[in-house]
């Protein structure tokens, strides 16, 4: 019963995904549309709701087990908490109930989400032109000539896309543009071709109930 | 052999400090660089400037404040192309994330625009001119959704007034109605809009991406299911080259201006992995 | 309804031929109206379309540009409607003669989408027809992948070496396809590491694959004789942030100086910087991810790399799962259908004028 | 040098300087912000929860106008929330099966046309293929390359038979294709990676310290 309930409803509702691709009848696309607006949008939103739990979970199981590094999970939740206050009462402009100004210093939930979660957001990002220049003089090495072929186009690209390679000679720009459009669309293409048959093998043994390992999931 | 020794030791730091000063120092001195626009680039802006006035074109912000420096620009320049050819837009966003950055893009762009508007006629307005519908998981309702009716999937809009009372949604009503979807995003969205909303509904897709997934993106420009393509910080830069020359819209073009700090960092690194294989060769010359 | 006064037109020829049909293929609500051009057509201006209920009353619904004849109507379905066409230029009209009576219907099927239902239930097909077989434990042949073979050899230099192995499984979760052939792969060293009573190190991102991780490596150390070699601390999880997992992993390439680095998995720009310093230490180091993103890093940092789907065939090698070696062959099968459509359809394109491409919408 | 008055952007700089700390190597300066990262990500995340999704799709419709039909989809999505509870955590696989089957049911047409049967038109030899490259006469070479590419990438990842004779040579043309468009996609990261440390120096040198423009 655990088991074959999910499994029916995972085959029907495939089905119910699919058949609107072939089937243009008002019924269908009707029926179709309305199942998405009114059922499965507001199952995404409770999936939200569980994502968001687990994380807390997570961190609250780590205060309590005094796990490596739990006085960061105090950080995390107290901050969660406050953006959340400030953005579910301060709504989404910062006219909601809650004031979200003190005098001439505004904090409304986008003025912290842009000078707080942007520049922490950008900068972990930024780290990594730095790991690339110390990685690209210690790491990458024309070690077989599959490698060397590789670092022989990436230098073409390197330069070719920047103005200085226009400057160097006009073809510069227009091989590595070749190189973007022929090859590299073949090679692309090719793996293309094998990881679509793999996502349709892994969707055809999803619906029809052979790949059940998404089952395990659920149980604690 | 000291010098060899020399030469695969250099320590992180030093590399580090030498990477920074090449990308600090272009910004300090700013030089201009000219930017020439290939033609992927050239397709894409071609494909906003062929829509047809009484057609929308719909943007769907979809990076986040890891990829801000590549993407921001081309929001910017694609949003300054739109209002100067009095196009009519809808900014949407696939993920939470990157709604933050889809406001502060609008605000900017039609504060650039309304500041100089002398009538109320090429003043950009919310509700007539452009809507930001805001945000609504998972991403196959609003992808599906709005083939049929898009006040159906976003029933209210980012800043909460309902869609139905506004002007615009009552002449742009589904995909029928949208010449063009730019999809502005580091990760798959472009695609799910070519597999879902192209295959269904007939939809054209341009796409701005990030350098790092730009080789991915290729085979679909060239089979033509893209019908432009923008990738990373030279992408910004070609296209803001673009709404500079042939529009004449003044604003601040950030993408060109790190082209020459790209240029030098460029060099520094392909420096780095010659001088990093030299040594790598001798040594394993000399076992 | 204001009654169109009707002008009689020496000059501008009336557009003929107009006929009025369901568009096909759709929901309803459209309706195609099409017209030969008017033989002045260089004199018009444009060509306003007219719309009736009664026959009696028109209304002027669309405006097209001159030199186009096709003009698509929004309709409420099983509602008749009859279309007028008029060759318009500066204020002279000339009127066609009206179309059949029509109405807007809604279609059951696409057929414009056939080709794409056809060839799903091909390749569809042709890869249950191997998973079918592969569960019914008919023998299925792969070659053997060089990966593994490399797999084997860096074990083995470690084992000479006495130095421990490092086993990475990247930072993906237990749904993604890559990490579940990672989780294969680990059984697999894991038992050659207890036949040789090699150390055995393997730091984890997420906490559910870390617990089938240590599951799999204990019965892989069992399954040897050798269960009382399992140390449990050799399977650990780490933290479950991206940058803080890889300064940890490089912190036990430098502490711990394993001999073989493993770093197979679902990556993300991390992958650099485990690899880099993994690199440095001048271990030799095996990767395999199916992130294409990544693999350019992977290919010029490590020894050996397992690309995209050679890491899926490889685990399928090992693990001799049914599940996963009728899906390979499968999807080989389904390579080899790709590749005779390309050729014939590319003879059919080249030597004959058949619009083969329509045929692939 | 104009250095920026606004404690936002000085709040702004901070962060960014805090985790640029993680360079010399990982510290609890980097460990607070990170933390910090993830709370305010979440917190910013369920403000739209709520305003944008759970408040016009289901609380407006159900309490206000009592439209008592979307009772069904509470219902069902509820059920997400058993997780927690380990002895009924198996109803999680309800919604989970609703919405994972729609979207697997969905992604198999649009697959196969998008990922395959596209691919295969932008392949094929044809003379409107060949045209397609506007490149004139060279397009017909561009478009064999092109064919000949993607049938031996095809032949490197074919795993039925041994990699010998001509199946062996089209699967080392093979990996040449692949290594150049690894060589593309290598340079273009290069180009990613230090456009987002230029970013963040316009910001710091910028708005905060006012040194460049």
């Amino acid at each position: 019963m655990k088991r074959t309930i999910p499994l029916v409803l995972v085959f029907i509702f495939g089905l119910l995904g699919f058949i609107p691709f072939i089937v243009p009848h008002e019924i269908v696309q009707s029926s179709d549309d309305f199942l998405r607006n009114n059922f499965l949008k507001i199952l995404a939103a409770f999936a939200l709701i569980l994502g968001l739990g687990s994380l807390l979970r997570v961190h609250i199981d780590k205060i309590k087990r005094k796990g490596q590094n739990w006085p960061y999970s105090w950080v995390l939740i107290i901050t969660f908490l406050v953006t959340a206050i400030i953005g579910l009462f301060g709504g989404v402009t910062g006219q909601g109930v809650l004031p979200t100004r003190i005098g001439s210093f505004s904090f409304d939930i986008w003025t912290i989400f842009f000078n707080i979660e942007v520049p922490l957001g950008a900068t972990m990002f930024a780290l990594l032109s730095f790991f690339m220049a110390s990685a690209a003089y210690r790491a990458f090495r024309a070690r077989s000539t599959e490698a060397t072929l590789l670092l022989v186009a990436a230098f073409i690209v390197m330069l070719g896309v920047l103005p200085l390679g226009n400057s160097i000679s006009p073809h510069l720009p227009s091989f590595a543009q070749w190189i973007m459009d022929v090859p590299n669309v073949a090679a692309q293409r090719g793996i293309l071709f094998g990881v679509a048959l793999g996502m349709l093998a892994t969707a055809l043994k999803i619906i029809l109930g052979i790949e059940r390992s998404w089952l395990g999931g659920g149980g604690e | 052999m000291k010098f060899v020794d020399y030469l695969t030791k250099i320590d992180r730091r030093i590399i580090y400090v030498i990477l920074l000063a090449v990308v600090v120092l272009p910004l300090l001195f700013p030089s201009a660089l000219s930017v020439r626009v290939m033609p992927p680039v050239e397709k894409l802006f071609h494909a906003i400037d062929a829509i047809p006035e009484e057609k929308a074109l719909i943007i769907d912000f979809d990076y986040d404040p890891q990829t801000l420096p590549e993407l921001e620009p081309m929001g910017f320049a694609i949003l300054r192309h739109a209002f100067s050819r009095r196009i009519k837009v809808l900014a949407l966003s696939l993920y939470v994330q990157p709604l933050g950055l889809a406001q502060n893009a609008l605000i900017q762009v039609t504060e650039e625009f309304n500041s100089t508007a002398q009538t109320n006629r090429d003043s950009v307005i919310y509700g007539r001119d452009y809507v930001f519908l805001g945000w609504q998981p998972p991403p196959l309702i609003p992808i599906l959704g709005m083939g049929e009716s898009i006040i159906n999937v976003y029933r209210i809009d980012y800043y909460g007034n309902r869609t139905d009372t506004l002007p615009l949604l009552k002449e742009i009503k589904n995909y029928s109605d949208i010449a063009l979807l730019v999809s502005i995003s580091s990760g798959d969205p472009p695609k799910w809009w070519v597999e879902y909303a192209q295959n269904r509904f007939g939809l054209q897709v341009g796409a701005g991406v990030t350098a790092v997934s730009a080789s991915e993106f290729y085979p679909f420009l060239q089979t033509g299911q893209f019908s432009g393509l923008a990738i990373g910080m030279k992408g910004a830069a070609e296209y803001e080259e673009l709404v500079d020359n042939q529009l004449h819209v003044a604003g601040r073009r950030k993408a060109s201006e790190a082209l020459p700090s790209l240029t030098y960092a460029h060099l520094v690194m392909i420096a780095f992995i010659i001088i990093g294989n030299i040594g790598f060769f001798i040594k394993r010359r000399q076992k | 309804m204001d009654l169109i006064l009707l002008t009689a037109i020496f000059v501008l020829t009336p557009p003929a031929g107009v006929r009025a049909y369901d568009t096909p293929d759709d929901r309803g609500g459209s309706i195609t109206v099409e017209w030969n051009l008017s033989s002045d057509d260089a004199a018009v201006e444009r060509y306003d379309v007219y719309r009736s209920d009664n026959g009696v009353d028109y209304i002027k619904i669309g405006v097209i540009g001159k030199g186009r004849s096709v003009f698509e109507d929004e309709t409420e379905n099983n509602k008749e409607y009859m279309y007028k066409v008029a060759a318009v230029q500066d204020t002279i009209i000339a009127f066609s003669e009206p179309s059949m009576r029509v109405k807007s219907v809604s279609q059951w099927i696409d057929r414009k989408k056939i080709n794409i239902v056809v060839a799903v239930f091909i390749f569809g097909g042709i890869i249950l027809y191997f998973i079918y077989h592969a569960r019914k434990g008919k023998e299925l042949f792969i070659r053997k992948i060089a990966g593994v073979q490399a797999i084997d050899d860096a074990v083995g230099r470690a084992t000479e070496m006495g130095k421990p192995i490092l086993y990475c499984p990247g930072i993906g979760y237990i749904e993604d396809i890559a990490t579940i052939a990672s989780l294969s792969i680990i059984g697999e060293v894991a038992k050659k590491c207890a036949q040789y009573d090699t150390k055995f190190i393997n730091p984890h991102f997420d906490p559910i694959v870390y617990t089938v991780a240590r599951e799999i490596v204990k019965e892989s150390y069992s399954s040897v004789g050798r269960p009382d070699a399992f140390d449990p601390d050799s399977v650990y999880f780490v933290t479950d942030s991206q940058f803080a997992y890889a300064a940890a992993v490089d912190g036990i390439m430098l502490r711990e100086k394993p001999a073989t680095n493993f770093l197979i998995g679902w990556f993300r720009a991390e992958s650099l910087i485990i690899a880099e310093t993994g690199a440095s230490t001048g271990a030799i180091q095996i990767a395999g991810t199916d992130q294409v993103s990544q693999l350019p890093f992977f290919v010029t940092a490590c020894d050996y790399t397992l690309i995209g789907e050679e890491l899926y065939a490889a685990s399928a090698y090992i693990s001799k799962e049914p599940l996963l070696l009728g899906a390979i062959k499968g999807e080989d099968m389904g390579k080899l259908v790709i590749v005779s459509i390309l050729v014939a359809a590319s003879i059919i394109g080249l030597v004959t004028k058949l619009h083969i491409l329509d045929l692939f919408r | 040098m104009n250095i920026s008055l606004d404690p936002w952007v000085w709040i702004s700089a901070l962060c960014s300087l805090a985790i640029f700390s993680f360079l010399f190597r990982d510290n609890p300066v980097y460990k607070l912000a990170e933390h910090i990262f993830v709370g305010v990500a979440n917190g910013w995340a369920v403000t739209f929860y709520w305003h944008n999704v759970l408040e016009p799709s289901l609380v407006d419709p159900l309490f206000r106008h009592g439209q008592l039909l979307y009772i069904i989809p509470c219902i069902v999505g509820m059920l997400y929330l058993t997780r927690f509870i380990p002895k009924v955590s198996w109803l999680v696989r309800i919604p989970i099966g609703v919405s994972m089957g729609y979207a697997v049911g969905a992604s198999i047409p649009a697959t196969a046309q998008a990922y395959i049967i596209k691919q295969i038109q932008g392949t094929i030899l044809t003379p409107h293929n060949f045209a397609s490259w506007n490149a004139g006469t060279m397009g017909i070479v561009w478009s064999i390359i092109l064919f000949i590419g993607v049938l031996c990438t095809l032949s490197y990842f074919y795993f039925s038979k041994e990699h010998k004779g001509a199946l062996g040579i089209a699967s080392r043309i093979g990996i040449m294709f692949v290594m150049i468009g690894f060589g593309a996609a290598f340079g273009y990261t290069a180009m990613a990676r230090v456009s987002l440390l230029i970013g963040r120096l316009q910001f710091l040198l910028g708005d905060w310290l006012g040194i460049i423009n």
